[in-house]
């Protein structure tokens, strides 16, 4: 096991965000975690990542506990997350942005490969290479806080919601991306995503997430084959089905 | 005919004398107030924390260098590089001891700390080195240069090199290294450099280090011009206004702004009315201020939506 | 835990929700009425002064706490309202008119530094507002005809209706009224339209803008507010000493103002109150402390200076929401009381975001 | 008739001093040589038997914390009188506070005029002092014809102690029908003096009037020295301090100064002196300063005036006896009593640094 | 479905930043009732084109014409006080106030008393107050939103705030309303949640929508009319079928 999580909870003051999570990544696996808005996942994932600090429950990366260790002790040891809300420099070029993704690297010549990658992936970040990273568009800054993680060369990669705010070509495309890094250099990734459909068509396993705990686990081809998943996740496979006299009521599906 | 154009030009050679004299005299103060603006661009630039301390280290160091070399006997250039280096270890402790703890809280709870701080440190230089002013001498003391007719005091040579120096060591180092970008990255986004690996707490206890020898330096050249005394550390307010003058966040901001608030100040005092003087710094950043809110060297842009 | 049942939306934002609130602010209020009975003059008199800095640490809670603009230099609008009402005593406007009218002098003088305010904020507005000070304490040094000069003024003790309000105890119900009166208003003004375009304009300009509020408007009215308040508390500051001298006012009064703000927590006249009342009894508590010290110690000079330093930097460093923050946890803690956690309020990491893109 | 704080075995004198604020570093001295004074008073037997209770209250160097520390030593401490207390905007605050309540304040450190016109004159108040205009003005008005002095300017601080120093220099110059040449201020707290000495230099000023304490006075000088400007400095009685001639090395040679006070260094053969130099250092460690031979002087006096009181210590015959106390030390340059409860006469002298130490050049007149 | 002079009209737009052209010579008009989506590769500058209308930029050339009247040079708090209310890309709350605070503040436009009647908490003061606190209330009912009412934004899950931020633009009564991707950041339920509330904010309460977005789904199921943008013009514009079927839409956003 790349990563095993094993009972982690973690509060933010009086609430607990997040109990009893267990949950594990396999070596060259992406793991796709659904849920609905609040369930926990971008807890579960800062937890992991160091960024804030478990209650209690313990997170082994390739074997070594990793649960309230600094951010950056975490990241150097290749757990390497891609946090919600498109976290740049506002203040350094592009280009700077992309380099401090490749901070904690010596290899200078790969370095330049994978820069020349990424722009290769995302060409809109060649263009504005100059450009302070806070004024760029949305999507832009997406592409550069996803580009900048595959800079650390990561071992285990967390993406938080890689596709918010990536137009539907980059956002099929950021999977296609994903597998790839995945089978070139055998990272493990660990999604988190509302795009349900994309994500369970290209992972290998999926967790749902409700109300701060893990309500189900199985392979995604498998999720997928599950009716009220299929139901609350999917759209029930269609379109969102406005027209006529389509069930207008809520049905929010939670699993308590 | 004659007769009066001499006289005339003999009035001008002394205006311009004076004029000269008070430039150079503007220049050589304003390295003083760039000297020490720089230290405190340093940690904001890095950290964003605004050091309302750094004027108490620079008396922490001038008092260390006088009993240094008053009472031990040590030679001044035996004493530079040695409360340099002791202030800089300190204030690399009052970052991993104190300030660390409030990474993450809104600014004003920096400013409130380290003036806290300076609370403690002023008390505390009053406490072990006694209350009295004091002095000493360094290599310079009573030498001074005349360059075509004007007057200049080797030791505010040796202060002009020095801030220049600095200025331009640290505008390399922001600029070029991987570490000076990543201690701006840090202050930009300090969540996302802890992401990328950046050891972001030993980071800026190294740049407080880092000014902690700046105030030093400062300290120890500067206290031999006035005296070894408590209230020093008032010179931060100049500072802050070079820095602000400047544009926050940039070094040669701090240098042009420390120098245009020396020169300031001297033009003010020798040809505006008496009592502008003191004032004539503050108008001139309120209104360079309102004309360029962010400085003449700021960062331009505002957040995007 | 406590809940609501509310039939009308008014009880919701009424300023007493609870029974135990009205309890609670009626005892405070009887107590402090009744205290100038019970208590020495001498402590009447301390009370006195602290009602004063509460004003003012509440009038620039209404801009740096709630507007979120930083002033370095509100010592200068105390300055402005002391010499102002002792000015205009001295020309024979009587005490309730004048400390109004000070008031407004002082709010005006706010308006005229609120214009920068519109381009500038955060450190640079910090800056603006302390050379605003620093030109302030030069104009009262020198313009002698009003102000006396650098060698001072005399303040007429206040008379109300031929009753003189200088002893110690008329004085102090005539801070406790005043600030009593601004509290109320602000905390009114707070939780009305005003008050949510303050913090409107604190938290996004760019939201605050597209909901139609006048940013700039809001940004200067909000000086005028402060510095009239503050100017306020000037009024009653200059009987207070009794004679003005510019060194009343220095940058260290307005750094006491921004550490009662801060300390007392951002954005809650609660916590301007709690920074006043700390800041203000701060000087006692050192000198308290200091009789437990050794006499050698405690007589070393900058010792004063050291454990206010101390104790600043202890309350920054645990409580960095304020005094007010503290107040609230420890409210929640008792409201919950039989399920609240051992370590409810537990620290989780932070990280400093840029203000500098604000 | 007050007598507040006397009791059978004790009478309470309180003092408040900037211990916290911008002077703080000055008053380790005031403090201790009172004191040191007061201490051997008690040793002594005290005053008819009391002893002297000093309560010491920090005012920071701020009128309205003064204000707080006097209302505490009234109110709660209720002292019998202020003593030494530190600072003009300080002793301005509380001196209606403190005559009001019946309060004796004797040698408050701040300018002596300005206190006796806020007191409103009242009897409670006894200054010593000596006036900075006054003093300054009598100075000059001496040396300028005696020096052949033209263009005489001034460089004064901001604030009340600048106002004084103008407020000397400008009848002085206009009794000798001149004028000044330039004048030029600086904010305490300032480190550079080019400005100003530049300004001097260019209105081509053959005398400085340095209205300045120590560390300004040592810059100015330095600035001279720099610019190798042959000019007379001459320096008010704040600066005629041996801190400045001590300190200032090379750059306060030849530095004028008004005395009005004597100065005494270690090695002087004063026997009064001393001995208070050598209890001071048994007490403190350290050497005493003028501030702190001035204070100790000061509470002699303040110690005669009590027991002159007599036994039955009130405020009235506090006064009564004060007014006919006279004083003369080691510090003073002749006899001096109170005149409209100010110290008087005010004499001066014109010293100069040679070598480090102050030299007098003109002797008291 | 179009009526016949538009709502909003911008006509010839520029906008440039030094040397780059963010938006050049664009086009759109904005008929009365209608739902138009704007889509477009990512920093193609539909935000720019949004924030144009609402004044944060200075348009470099063209004008913009709101029911007739050429706003592109108002100050920026009037385009509210017109009606025009609108949502951000990036979430701009007030993060230190209440859910209920910043429905209130969406409240401004329509006045909050004079400041005297606030400070004294008059009886008319609180009669509007309570007024506003209804049509608040309705909008809490609307969006669902009672659970958070009191909760502060800031701790608030990613999908929550942005609903919050779409109720503080309904309370301020637009007639027209902007949204900047309101679906990113929701699951598939949610944006389900949000194709109703849209459509009911057009049949319901007559405002017109403006919406950017990268949701194909959403765009599908509520959109009358489809604009595609990209490098800062109009690419495609009509029925969301015929505008999907473009072939440069396909090569530039959709992707294969
Ligand atoms: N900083 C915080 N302070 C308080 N509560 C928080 C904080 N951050 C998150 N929460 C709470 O923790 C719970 C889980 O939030 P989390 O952000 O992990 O959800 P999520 O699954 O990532 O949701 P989304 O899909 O909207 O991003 C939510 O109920 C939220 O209100
Ligand atoms: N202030 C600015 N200075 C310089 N360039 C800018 C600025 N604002 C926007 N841009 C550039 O203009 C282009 C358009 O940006 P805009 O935000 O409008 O894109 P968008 O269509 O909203 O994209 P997305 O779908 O990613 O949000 C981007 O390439 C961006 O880099
Ligand atoms: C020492 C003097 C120059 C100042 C004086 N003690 C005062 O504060 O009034
Ligand atoms: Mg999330
Ligand atoms: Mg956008």
């Amino acid at each position: 096991m790349m990563l095993d999580v094993q009972n982690l909870e973690t509060w933010y003051g009086p609430i607990a965000a997040m109990k009893g999570v267990n949950l594990s990544v396999a070596e060259g696996r992406i793991v796709a975690v659904l849920g609905a808005n609040g369930a926990g996942k971008t807890t579960l994932l800062n937890t992991l990542a160091g960024v804030i600090d478990p209650f209690k429950g313990k997170a082994l990366f390739q074997g070594a506990e990793v649960q309230g260790l600094d951010a950056d002790e975490v990241a150097r040891r290749g757990l390497v997350l891609v946090p919600e809300g498109r976290h740049v420099y506002p203040f350094l070029s592009v280009r700077d942005n992309l380099m401090m993704g490749a901070y904690a690297r010596k290899d200078r010549d790969a370095v330049a490969r994978d820069i020349a990658r990424v722009q290769e992936w995302f060409p809109r970040l060649k263009e504005r290479d100059s450009q302070h990273a806070g004024l760029l568009s949305g999507g832009e800054q997406q592409m550069v806080a996803i580009a900048r993680a595959y800079l650390s060369a990561p071992k285990l990669l967390m993406l938080d919601e890689p596709s918010l705010g990536l137009s539907p070509m980059l956002t099929t495309e950021i999977f296609g991306i994903i597998r790839r890094i995945r089978d070139e250099t055998g990272t493990a990734v660990l999604v988190v995503e509302q795009n349900a459909a994309v994500a369970l068509a290209h992972g290998d396993d999926g967790y749902i997430m409700e109300l701060g705990r893990i309500v189900a686990a199985d392979s995604c081809a498998a999720l997928t084959r599950k009716e009220d998943i299929r139901e609350a996740y999917l759209g029930g496979g269609g379109g969102y089905g406005l027209s006529g006299t389509a069930q207008r009521w809520k049905r929010r599906k939670t699993w308590r | 005919m004659g007769r009066q154009l001499r006289a005339w030009r003999a009035r001008m050679n002394t205006a311009w004398e004076v004029f000269a004299q008070v430039t150079v005299n503007g220049i050589a103060v304003g390295a003083i107030y760039a000297l020490v603006a720089m230290g405190i661009v340093l940690i904001h630039k890095a950290t964003e924390v605004l050091n309302f301390a750094h004027g108490d280290l620079l008396v922490l160091s001038a008092f260390s260098a006088w009993a240094l070399i008053t009472h031990v006997g040590l030679p001044f250039w035996a004493v530079v590089p040695l409360v340099g280096a002791g202030i800089g270890v300190i204030a690399y402790g009052l970052d991993a001891v104190i300030v660390r703890r409030i990474a993450g809280q809104p600014q004003f709870a920096g400013v409130m700390l380290t003036i806290a701080m300076a609370f403690m440190i002023r008390g505390a230089v009053s406490m072990g080195f006694g209350p009295e002013s004091q002095s000493y001498d360094t290599p310079w003391t009573g030498q001074t240069s005349e360059l075509g007719g004007v007057a200049i005091g080797n030791l505010s040579l040796v202060i002009m090199g020095v801030s220049l120096g600095i200025a331009a060591a640290l505008w390399l180092f922001f600029r070029h290294t991987r570490l000076g970008v990543a201690m701006q990255a840090a202050s930009q986004n300090q969540l996302a450099a802890h992401l990328n690996g950046v050891r972001v707490k030993r980071l800026n206890s190294l740049v407080w280090a880092l000014a902690g020898v700046t105030a030093a330096i400062a300290g120890m050249f500067l206290a031999p011009l006035s005296l070894v005394d408590t209230s020093l550390w008032l010179i931060t307010l100049k500072a802050l206004a070079a820095i602000v003058l400047g544009g926050f966040g940039s070094l040669p901001g701090a240098l042009i702004g420390g120098i245009l608030i020396g020169l300031i100040e001297q033009y003010a005092g020798v040809y505006l009315p008496d009592g502008s003087r003191d004032i004539a710094p503050y108008l001139v950043l309120i209104v360079v201020l309102i004309l360029r809110p962010r400085g003449i060297l700021g960062d331009a842009h505002g957040r995007r939506v | 835990m406590r809940f609501d049942y509310h039939t009308r939306y008014r009880q919701g934002f009424a300023l007493l929700r609870h029974r135990s609130d009205w309890l609670s602010y009626g005892l405070l209020a009887a107590a402090l009425l009744a205290l100038p009975m019970l208590a020495s003059t001498y402590l009447v008199g301390e009370l006195g002064y602290v009602f004063i800095l509460c004003i003012a640490s509440m009038g620039l809670m209404a801009l740096t706490g709630f507007t979120g603009q930083v002033s370095l230099g509100h010592a200068s609008f105390v300055a402005i309202g002391a010499y102002a009402h002792a000015w205009l005593m001295a020309q024979g406007v009587p005490f309730a008119a004048s400390l109004p009218l000070a008031a407004l002098i002082s709010a005006a003088a706010g308006l005229v530094v609120g214009i920068p305010a519109i381009r500038v904020s955060g450190l640079y507005l910090a800056m603006v507002t302390l050379a605003f000070a620093i030109v302030v304490e030069q104009i009262i040094g020198m313009w002698r005809g009003v102000t006396g000069g650098y060698m001072g003024m005399m303040v007429e003790t206040p008379q109300l209706l031929g009753l003189s309000l200088g002893s110690p105890r008329v004085f102090y119900y005539v801070c406790l009224f005043v600030a009593a009166l601004v509290l109320l208003a602000l905390a009114n003004l707070m939780r009305s339209g005003i008050g949510r375009a303050f913090t409107g304009v604190r938290d996004s300009e760019a939201a605050a803008y597209a909901l139609g509020i006048e940013v700039n408007r809001v940004k200067v009215g909000a000086f005028g507010l402060s510095a009239g308040i503050t100017g306020l508390a000037g009024g009653l500051m200059a009987h207070h000493i009794g004679y003005l001298t510019p060194d009343a006012f220095t940058l260290l009064l307005s750094l006491d103002l921004v550490l009662m703000v801060v300390i007392g927590g951002i954005g809650s006249l609660r916590g301007a109150i709690l920074g006043a009342v700390l800041i203000s009894l701060l000087p006692n508590a050192v000198a308290a402390l200091k009789s437990l010290l050794p006499a050698a110690m405690a007589r070393q000079t900058g010792l004063e200076i050291f454990v206010a330093g101390l104790v600043l930097a202890l309350f920054v460093l645990f409580e960095p929401t304020g005094l007010n923050g503290r107040w609230l946890k420890l409210r929640a803690l008792i409201e919950s009381f039989p399920l609240y956690r051992r370590d409810m309020f537990r620290r989780q990491k932070t990280y400093m975001k840029s203000e500098r893109n604000r | 008739a007050r007598a507040a704080g006397v009791s059978a075995d004790a009478i309470n004198i309180g003092m408040h001093l900037d211990l916290s604020g911008p002077t703080a570093s000055s008053m380790p001295m005031l403090r201790n040589a009172t004191e040191l004074a007061f201490g051997q008073a008690n040793a002594a037997g005290g005053v008819h038997g009391r002893q002297i209770n000093m309560i010491v209250e920090d005012n920071a160097g701020q009128p309205q914390q003064a204000v707080r520390a006097v209302q505490k030593l009234i109110r709660s401490d209720e002292v019998f009188a202020l003593h030494n207390s530190f600072g003009s905007g300080p002793n301005a605050a509380t001196m209606g506070l403190a005559t009001g309540a019946g309060v004796v304040v004797f040698a408050p450190w701040a300018a002596s005029a300005v206190m006796h016109q806020v007191s409103g004159n009242s009897p409670l108040l006894f200054t010593t002092v000596q006036n900075y205009n006054t003093t300054t003005q009598r100075a000059l008005e001496r040396v300028i014809p005696e020096w052949g002095v033209e263009r005489p300017g001034v460089i004064y601080m901001e604030g009340p102690y600048g106002d004084l120093i103008r407020a000397g220099v400008n009848p002085a110059l206009e009794s000798l029908g001149m004028s000044t040449a330039e004048e030029a201020a600086y904010r305490p707290g300032e480190i550079d003096f080019s400005s100003q000495v530049a300004r001097m230099r260019a209105a081509g000023v053959d005398l400085i009037i340095a209205g300045t304490i120590i560390r300004e006075t040592v810059a100015v000088m330095a600035e001279v020295k720099k610019l190798d400007w042959d000019v007379k400095v001459l320096c008010a009685i704040p600066g005629r301090s041996t801190m400045v001639a001590q300190l200032g090395g090379a750059d306060t040679e030849g530095l004028y100064g008004i005395g009005g006070w004597q100065l005494h260094g270690a090695e002087t053969s004063n026997a009064e002196a001393q001995a208070f130099i050598s209890a001071y250092q048994e007490a403190y460690g350290t050497m005493p300063d003028e501030n702190a031979a001035n204070a100790y002087s000061y509470t002699n006096w303040f110690l005669s005036a009590l027991r002159g009181a007599g036994e039955d210590l009130t405020s009235d015959s506090f006064v009564a006896a004060a007014r006919a106390s006279g004083h003369n030390d080691f510090t003073t340059y002749t006899e001096q009593t109170f005149v409209d409860n100010h110290a008087m006469p005010e004499m001066v002298s014109i010293d100069r640094v040679v070598d480090g130490t102050w030299e007098q050049q003109i002797a008291p007149f | 479905m179009s009526s016949a002079t538009p709502l909003l009209e911008i006509d010839k737009v520029a906008l440039h930043f030094g040397g780059l052209a963010a938006i050049s010579d664009l086009s759109i008009s904005v008929n009365s009732g209608e739902v138009l989506a704007v889509i477009g590769p990512n920093g193609a500058g539909k935000t720019s084109m949004l924030n144009l209308v609402t004044r944060v930029f200075d348009a470099s050339r063209g004008s913009i014409l709101f029911k007739g009247e050429d706003i592109a040079r108002l100050p920026r708090a009037r385009i509210a006080h017109l009606g025009i209310a609108r949502t951000f890309q990036n979430i701009e709350l007030f993060d230190a106030a209440s859910v209920l605070d910043n429905l209130l503040l969406g409240r401004h436009r329509f006045g909050a008393g004079a400041w005297w009647q606030q400070v004294l908490r008059t009886p008319a003061l609180t009669r509007r107050e309570e007024a506003h606190r209804a049509r608040v209330e309705e909008v809490i009912e609307f969006l669902d939103l009672s659970p958070w009412r009191n909760a502060p934004v800031a701790g608030l899950p990613y999908g929550v705030r942005k609903v919050v931020e779409l109720g503080r633009a309904l309370c301020a009564e637009p007639e027209i309303l902007f949204l900047d991707e309101p679906a990113s950041g929701l699951n598939p339920e949610e944006s389900r949640d949000l194709a109703f509330w849209i459509d009911d904010i057009r049949s319901d309460l007559g405002i017109t929508v403006v919406m950017i977005e990268h949701d194909m789904a959403l765009v599908n199921a509520v959109a009358d009319r489809v604009i595609c943008m990209a490098q800062g013009r109009v690419l495609a514009q009509g029925t969301a079928a015929e505008v999907q079927a473009h072939p440069d839409v396909i090569s530039a956003y959709l992707g294969a």
